[in-house]
């Protein structure tokens, strides 16, 4: 079992840095959702089926699938593949890898006391049902709150200034979001 | 059930973050600045099961229910936000939008 | 009760004249200067109703003390022996001088400028008759706000920058004030168990060396900014420059001597042995502040800078008498704050009366005026010789009785305060030259003083000539105040005899 | 009638405040009317009080009065008192007497000046303080005397304003004598701290009791009060003052550098001069600093030209002799001279005056000649003048004063024969220029007009001041002479007797003092007026044109005092007007605002840097808490 999680910890890793370095966009958010998909399968080795799914569910799934219609919808050609690779210069990279690698060995170096082993007896998504309508009850209704926030927000920033509330003619959105 | 060392989890964990934080710093592509972030956020969510599961308790896994509905907002708000400034600076460059200098 | 009166008047007025403002510009003035009228009458009154307290030494003339924060052990302790009276006196009769003479430059808003004078003479007042170390640094503090608004709204070129350095180098100053003052409290309350901020309980607390040292210096530094000593004089010169007419007169006349009066009555009583050991050190600062000032007034060419400068001067006098710890000494530093208060707020006058004549500040620009304004030369003469300290006038008794006693202590330090004096004559008559003498350019017609300055600069001339004819009712009102303040802290008063063992014991 | 002593001072200070206050308003005539008026009736009960004091003396011959208590701080109180014996009187007299001339004189003299009523409310004033200064019981009292006569003579030096040279001349005047008041003050403040009391009896007794001779206390008290008396009677050190002081109208000069003012320090150390017995040493100074000045005085006067320079440095060189009097003990003998000296010097500076109104200001002696016939009333006042300066045997009252002080120098224990020869050598030198000055103005022909005669009171007050510098003499005369000492008898419990030298030595030597000023005029008659051209030959000589050049400077003092005192300060203070010992303020605003300069850099706007800003801080405090 803990074999799957190395070779999915691994997978994400990977493809993680893939994804930041791709310079064609589409590419970027494929490789992330393979390392989304990775996560997903270590939070199953880790005993929390329930996340597991939702995560390939909302990350992979939703999140992904918004951020490509975000590219879709600013047609990114091909000079704009040309441009990112002159917009990251490699110098610029050896900069952010260090700051983040000396970052990685702090951590490391404090993560690396515990003998606790995870993932023993997985918790069963009964449970952690009963927790979120149980104690966590003002937290789920905060959650929602914020998604409706969320929603308004982006209903409002994407309409174009200018705009009546009511458009006059049918509801085909003209031009882009 | 063989088990995997809380150490290594984490350890899984930061080398996300750090990868995230790296994309953060380097990218001039707002979209994928925001993609970085949401790597960190995931890696942030990670940790959170891992202690969960370590520990035996939902609060781990329902800590990364919020991670998640925070991260779906921010992208959503996020890449709103892209759109309206690539629609009014006609570029997707993170730094041109450096009116806030000191 | 009298007391509480005699903050409250000068605040109730300075509302009136803001409101009286409203209705006719020259009411605020009229209505200040009856509220600082009844106030002199009343201080005036309680000298005389109360002589008997002023004869046998140690009893306060009036007192009043009314629990304010009692946990904290902070009162509202107000009283007045013969010194406090003497300022208090002092303050009123300037503050009605300089409201009655500066009508002229002080256009817009007159009620405003006239309640932050009455407002500054009040918390001037209240810091003279604190008693509770905590009112004493309430009314400390709030002296100062009024008077940055009145340099920072009224004062002339760069007011703002002269405000800003003014508040600033004050308000740092005190910091180390409040600083100190906790700190006494704290020692105090810890060794004996009730904490209080009264002044007769914290007189006797017993400090080690050290802490009385750096207790004693934070007292220090706060007075010595406010008394525009050598070192720490550096705001002086731009406040007084640039303050109007009343401001220069107020920070020149009163609040230079709110700074002596607070060594006198703090810094020295609550830690004569620091004090003692500090004494040479700030002896020699006064001697040195006597000389530099002297020699920083004969290079300005802005009349009231120069002014300024010889204030420095002559604090240098005040700081040198106070730290000499004398009887003699002591009833002189009393009478060099009033006659110098007198000379510094008539020479600001004049310094006002000719800019408004000629148009600048700029002394090398006069010249020649004797013949156009003959009775301003004759009373800037007369204050110019005050200056100077020439015998018959207030500066001579007040300089003497400080030398003699600086003599007796140490020959070597008593010269060159001797030799400051021959200084003063170089600074002043060139002042009066520059100003009066020679060529006059041709200028349109001048009208010689009259009418209120006239009356005010004569009343200040006669004042300083009865301080020099015959002293002796000053110097008898502050005698059992002084002898009263050395007993409670005799070993403040160093002793330096010969000069070896004055250079043996080197400084501190 | 004593007990009016008061009123003597009382009535000029009176005068001065009305002229003061009212002067510009009162016509001319009023002015004078008030000024010389009030000197004058104090002149006249000054006078009646001399009778009265003369006839009838109270006990102890003096008379004290105390008006009030000035200072009441118990170890230092001076009272404000007034002490009336044979030396006051005397000087009280003399000074009341000239001044009252010579208002009379200057109601005319400055008649027609814009400052009129100013002029006589000045005199008037400096006239109150003469006597507070001669009458003072008190030491700070006779210091406020002291400084008021400073005060006076700075305003009258600096009478005409409008021309900058006077103001220079009287702000200097002011300063070179309040350094001397500054050492006074100190000797004040040494003998209240070692003695204890003020007034001047009591300090003179004390201090004979406490101080041993030529202890140190007593040689400090004394050198102090001698730098004062130095200062104020321009004797060689702190002179410069005195020839520039000319820069004032002639009466002033007359009253103040000539016959009051100057001689106030001789009459300090003779009112103190128990004290000064005391030390020997410091006595001995005087007398040397006396002989060095009549000496030098005399060879500077030769190489003027300016007539009012001419007669300071003869005024320096005549108080020259009356310190050398007083060094040698011979108090009564300098008062002696100083009461002959105020006539006969008065009178030649107002016979000055004269003549510089009369020729329209011309003060070069080179540039007059010829006044004998066009101003015989002046000629011949201002001959008798000479004539007393010179001490003309018999017949002035200048030969019985002089020869007294060198009879006493001759009988002085210590270097009595050297400051003798001195003083003989001295009355050389003085007639040589004197007769040489009265030769330059009188003699010769006409070189400018005479365009102003001079009136009525000018000529009364020059004929009864040289009527005085005859007669004055006739009341101290030599032993060998009829030996009356009217004066001295006068003036015995309070100074002690005069020492006459008695021998064949004393006489034969007195003869010669006697005959020298003859000798002088015989000089001078022959290089200045008979063969001229024998003078000019010489001095085309550079080594005597220049050591004539270095004595018209008056020696070189002046040059020095100010390359050492004035110029190092005037530098220094244009040098720091902006008054750097308060730079640390600028200082402590500057780096502030570097401070904000270098953290403002940090805002550079771009978002991908402060994300880079939030993982080094993320960094730094993780790497913290790792390692503490």
């Amino acid at each position: 079992m803990n074999i799957l999680f190395y070779v999915a910890a691994a997978i994400a890793i990977v493809s993680s840095i893939a994804a930041i370095t791709r310079s064609h966009a589409i590419h970027a958010i494929l490789f992330l959702v393979v390392s989304f998909v990775s996560i997903s399968l270590v939070f199953y080795t880790l005993g929390a089926p329930f996340i597991a799914a939702l995560e390939v569910i909302t990350y992979a799934g939703a999140i992904m699938v918004l951020f490509m219609f975000a590219i879709m919808l600013l047609n990114l050609g091909a000079h704009a593949v040309q441009r990112e690779r002159q917009w990251q210069p490699r110098i610029v990279w050896a900069g952010s890898g260090l700051l983040s690698l000396i970052l990685l060995a702090q951590l490391a170096w404090t993560f690396s006391f515990g003998k606790a082993q995870t993932g023993s007896l997985p918790v069963a998504p009964s449970q952690v049902g009963a927790a979120l309508f149980g104690t966590y009850l003002l937290g789920v209704e905060l959650a929602s709150m914020l998604l409706l926030a969320g929603l308004a927000g982006a209903y409002y920033l994407g309409k174009r200034s200018g705009e009546p509330e009511h458009p006059k003619g049918g509801a085909d959105g003209n031009g882009p979001a | 059930m063989a088990t995997v060392p809380l150490s290594h989890a984490l350890l899984l964990s930061a080398a996300l973050f750090a990868i995230g934080l790296a994309g953060v710093i380097t990218r001039r592509n707002m979209i994928l600045v925001l993609l970085s972030a949401e790597i960190m956020l995931n890696a942030a969510g990670l940790a959170f099961v891992a202690a969960g599961s370590r520990w035996l308790a939902p609060d781990g896994q329902i800590m990364f229910l919020f991670i998640l509905t925070t991260a779906a907002v921010e992208v959503s708000i996020g890449l709103a936000l892209v759109l309206r400034q690539n629609h009014l600076a006609k570029s997707l460059d993170i730094d041109a939008a450096g009116s806030m200098k000191g | 009760m009298m007391l509480v009166w005699l903050i409250g008047i000068p605040l109730l007025g300075g509302v009136l004249a803001w409101a009286a403002a409203r209705v006719h510009p020259r009411a605020s003035q009229v209505l200040s200067i009856a509220a600082l009228g009844i106030d002199l009458c009343l201080a005036l009154w309680l000298r005389g109703s109360h002589v008997q307290a002023l004869t046998q030494s140690g009893a306060w003339i009036a007192q009043v003390q009314w629990p304010w924060i009692p946990r904290m052990g902070i009162s509202v302790h107000l009283a007045m022996d013969g010194l406090s009276l003497l300022l208090v006196v002092l303050t009123l009769f300037l503050g009605i001088m300089s409201v009655a003479v500066s009508s002229s430059d002080v256009r817009d808003r007159p009620g405003f400028f006239h309640l932050n004078v009455l407002w500054s003479i009040s918390a001037m007042i209240a810091v003279f008759m604190a008693l509770d170390l905590f009112l004493f640094y309430v009314a400390w503090e709030l002296m100062l706000v009024p008077m940055y608004f009145i340099i920072a709204l009224w004062g002339s070129e760069n007011r703002i920058r002269a405000a800003v350095k003014f508040f600033v180098f004050t308000q740092a100053s005190s910091l180390f004030l409040l600083i100190a003052i906790l700190g006494l409290y704290f020692v105090h309350g810890n060794a004996t168990g009730n904490y209080s901020f009264d002044y007769a309980a914290l007189l006797h607390t017993a400090l080690s060396h050290r802490a009385g040292v750096w207790l004693m210096l934070g007292f220090f530094l706060a007075f010595a900014v406010k008394l525009g000593v050598f070192p720490f004089h550096g705001w002086l010169p731009d406040a007084y420059g640039e303050a109007p007419l009343a401001g220069s007169i107020l920070l020149a006349g009163v609040m230079a001597k709110t700074g002596a009066y607070g060594l006198i009555r703090f810094c020295l009583p609550l830690f004569p042995q620091a004090s003692n050991s500090f004494s040479l050190a700030a002896m020699i600062l006064g001697a040195a502040a006597i000389v530099y000032g002297a020699l920083m007034a004969l290079g300005q060419t802005d009349l009231k800078r120069l002014i300024a400068y010889t204030s420095v001067s002559h604090m240098g006098f005040v700081l040198l008498g106070i730290y000499v710890w004398g009887q003699l000494s002591l009833q002189g530093v009393v009478l060099q704050m009033i006659s110098h208060g007198i000379t510094a707020g008539a020479l600001f006058m004049i310094a006002a009366g000719l800019e408004k004549r000629i148009g600048t500040r700029d002394i090398t620009r006069y010249g020649g005026l004797w013949h156009v304004t003959p009775r301003l030369g004759g009373i800037t003469l007369v204050f110019a010789l005050a200056l100077m300290g020439l015998p018959g006038l207030g500066t001579f008794v007040g300089e003497v009785l400080i030398l003699l006693d600086t003599f007796r202590l140490s020959i070597p330090l008593a010269v060159i305060p001797i030799a400051g004096t021959v200084f003063a004559v170089v600074y002043s008559l060139w002042m009066v030259q520059r100003i009066f003498m020679g060529e006059s350019a041709p200028r349109p017609h001048i009208a010689d003083c009259r009418g209120r300055e006239l009356l005010s600069l004569g009343i200040m001339a006669a004042l300083i000539v009865w301080l020099g004819v015959y002293p002796k009712p000053f110097l008898d009102t502050s005698a059992p105040a002084v002898t009263e303040l050395r007993q409670s802290a005799p070993e403040a008063r160093p002793v330096i005899t010969s000069p070896r063992e004055l250079l043996a014991r080197g400084l501190p | 009638m004593l007990n009016c002593l008061w009123i003597v001072i009382a009535l000029p200070l009176a005068g001065f405040a009305l002229l003061a206050l009212a002067g510009s308003r009162m016509p001319g005539r009023l002015c004078a009317l008030v000024g010389a008026g009030t000197v004058g009736i104090s002149a006249a009960l000054a006078l009646a009080m001399g009778v009265s004091f003369a006839v009838s003396p109270p006990e102890g011959r003096q008379f004290t009065q105390t008006l009030w208590s000035w200072m009441s701080v118990p170890p230092f109180s001076p009272e404000v008192s007034l002490r009336l014996d044979p030396l006051s009187l005397v000087s009280v007299c003399v000074i009341l007497v000239v001044a009252f001339l010579i208002m009379l004189y200057s109601s005319e003299f400055m008649s027609g000046d814009e400052g009129y009523s100013r002029f006589f409310s000045y005199m008037d004033l400096f006239v109150a303080a003469m006597l507070v200064l001669v009458l003072a019981n008190d030491l700070v009292f006779l210091y406020l005397g002291w400084e008021g006569v400073g005060l006076c003579s700075f305003l009258l030096i600096g009478f005409w304003y409008k021309v900058p040279k006077n103001v220079v001349a009287a702000r200097k005047a002011f300063l070179v004598t309040r350094v001397g008041d500054a050492a006074l003050l100190a000797g004040i403040f040494l003998v209240v701290n070692k003695l204890g009391t003020l007034s001047i009896p009591e300090v003179l007794s004390r201090a004979a009791v406490s101080w041993p001779a030529n202890s140190g206390a007593a040689n400090a008290a004394a050198a102090l009060f001698a730098v004062g008396a130095a200062a104020k009677s321009a004797q060689i050190p702190l002179h410069v003052w005195l020839p520039d002081a000319m820069a004032g109208p002639s009466p002033v000069s007359a009253l103040i550098h000539a016959a009051t003012m100057v001689t106030a320090g001789v009459y300090l150390v003779a009112r103190l001069h128990p004290l000064f017995t005391l030390s020997p040493q410091v006595l001995f100074g005087v007398a040397i600093v006396g002989a060095v000045t009549l000496l030098a005085a005399g060879l500077a006067a030769l190489a003027q030209r300016d007539i009012k320079r001419i007669l300071a440095y003869s005024t320096m060189s005549q108080i020259g002799y009356m310190f050398l009097a007083l060094g040698v003990g011979a108090f009564s003998a300098a008062e002696f001279h100083f009461v002959v000296h105020a006539f006969f010097k008065s009178l030649l500076f107002l016979g000055a005056g004269a003549v510089i109104r009369g020729l329209n200001q011309e003060h070069d002696i080179f540039k007059m000649g010829g006044l004998r016939r066009a101003m015989p009333g002046t000629f011949w006042t201002f001959a008798i003048g000479v004539c007393s300066l010179c001490a003309l045997p018999l017949v002035t009252a200048g030969f019985y004063s002089k020869d007294l002080i060198l009879s006493s120098a001759l009988a002085a224990h210590q270097g009595g024969i050297w400051l003798w020869l001195a003083g003989v050598i001295g009355a050389f030198i003085t007639t040589l220029y004197a007769f040489r000055m009265l030769f330059a103005v009188f003699f010769g022909e006409v070189r400018t007009q005479v365009s102003k005669g001079s009136g009525r009171n000018m000529t009364l007050a020059l004929v009864v001041l040289s009527l005085f510098s005859v007669i004055a003499g006739f009341c101290q005369m030599p032993s060998g002479l009829g030996g009356v000492s009217l004066f001295a008898d006068f003036l015995a419990p309070t100074l002690p007797q005069v020492r006459e030298g008695v021998g064949r030595l004393q006489g034969s030597l007195s003869l010669v003092a006697a005959i020298v000023p003859l000798v002088g005029i015989m000089v001078a008659w022959t290089m200045y007026l008979h063969r001229p051209r024998f003078l000019q030959g010489y001095a085309r000589l550079p080594a005597l044109a220049a050591v004539h050049g270095f004595a018209k400077q008056g020696f070189g003092f002046d040059a020095l005092y100010d390359y050492c005192f004035v110029k190092p300060v005037v530098y220094l203070s244009r040098v720091n007007r902006r008054d750097v010992s308060i730079a640390y303020v600028g200082a402590i605003s500057r780096v502030a605002e570097a401070l904000h300069y270098l953290l403002s850099m940090t805002q550079t706007g771009r978002v991908r840097w402060y994300a880079a800003g939030v993982g080094i801080g993320a960094v730094v405090l993780i790497g913290i808490g790792v390692l503490l």
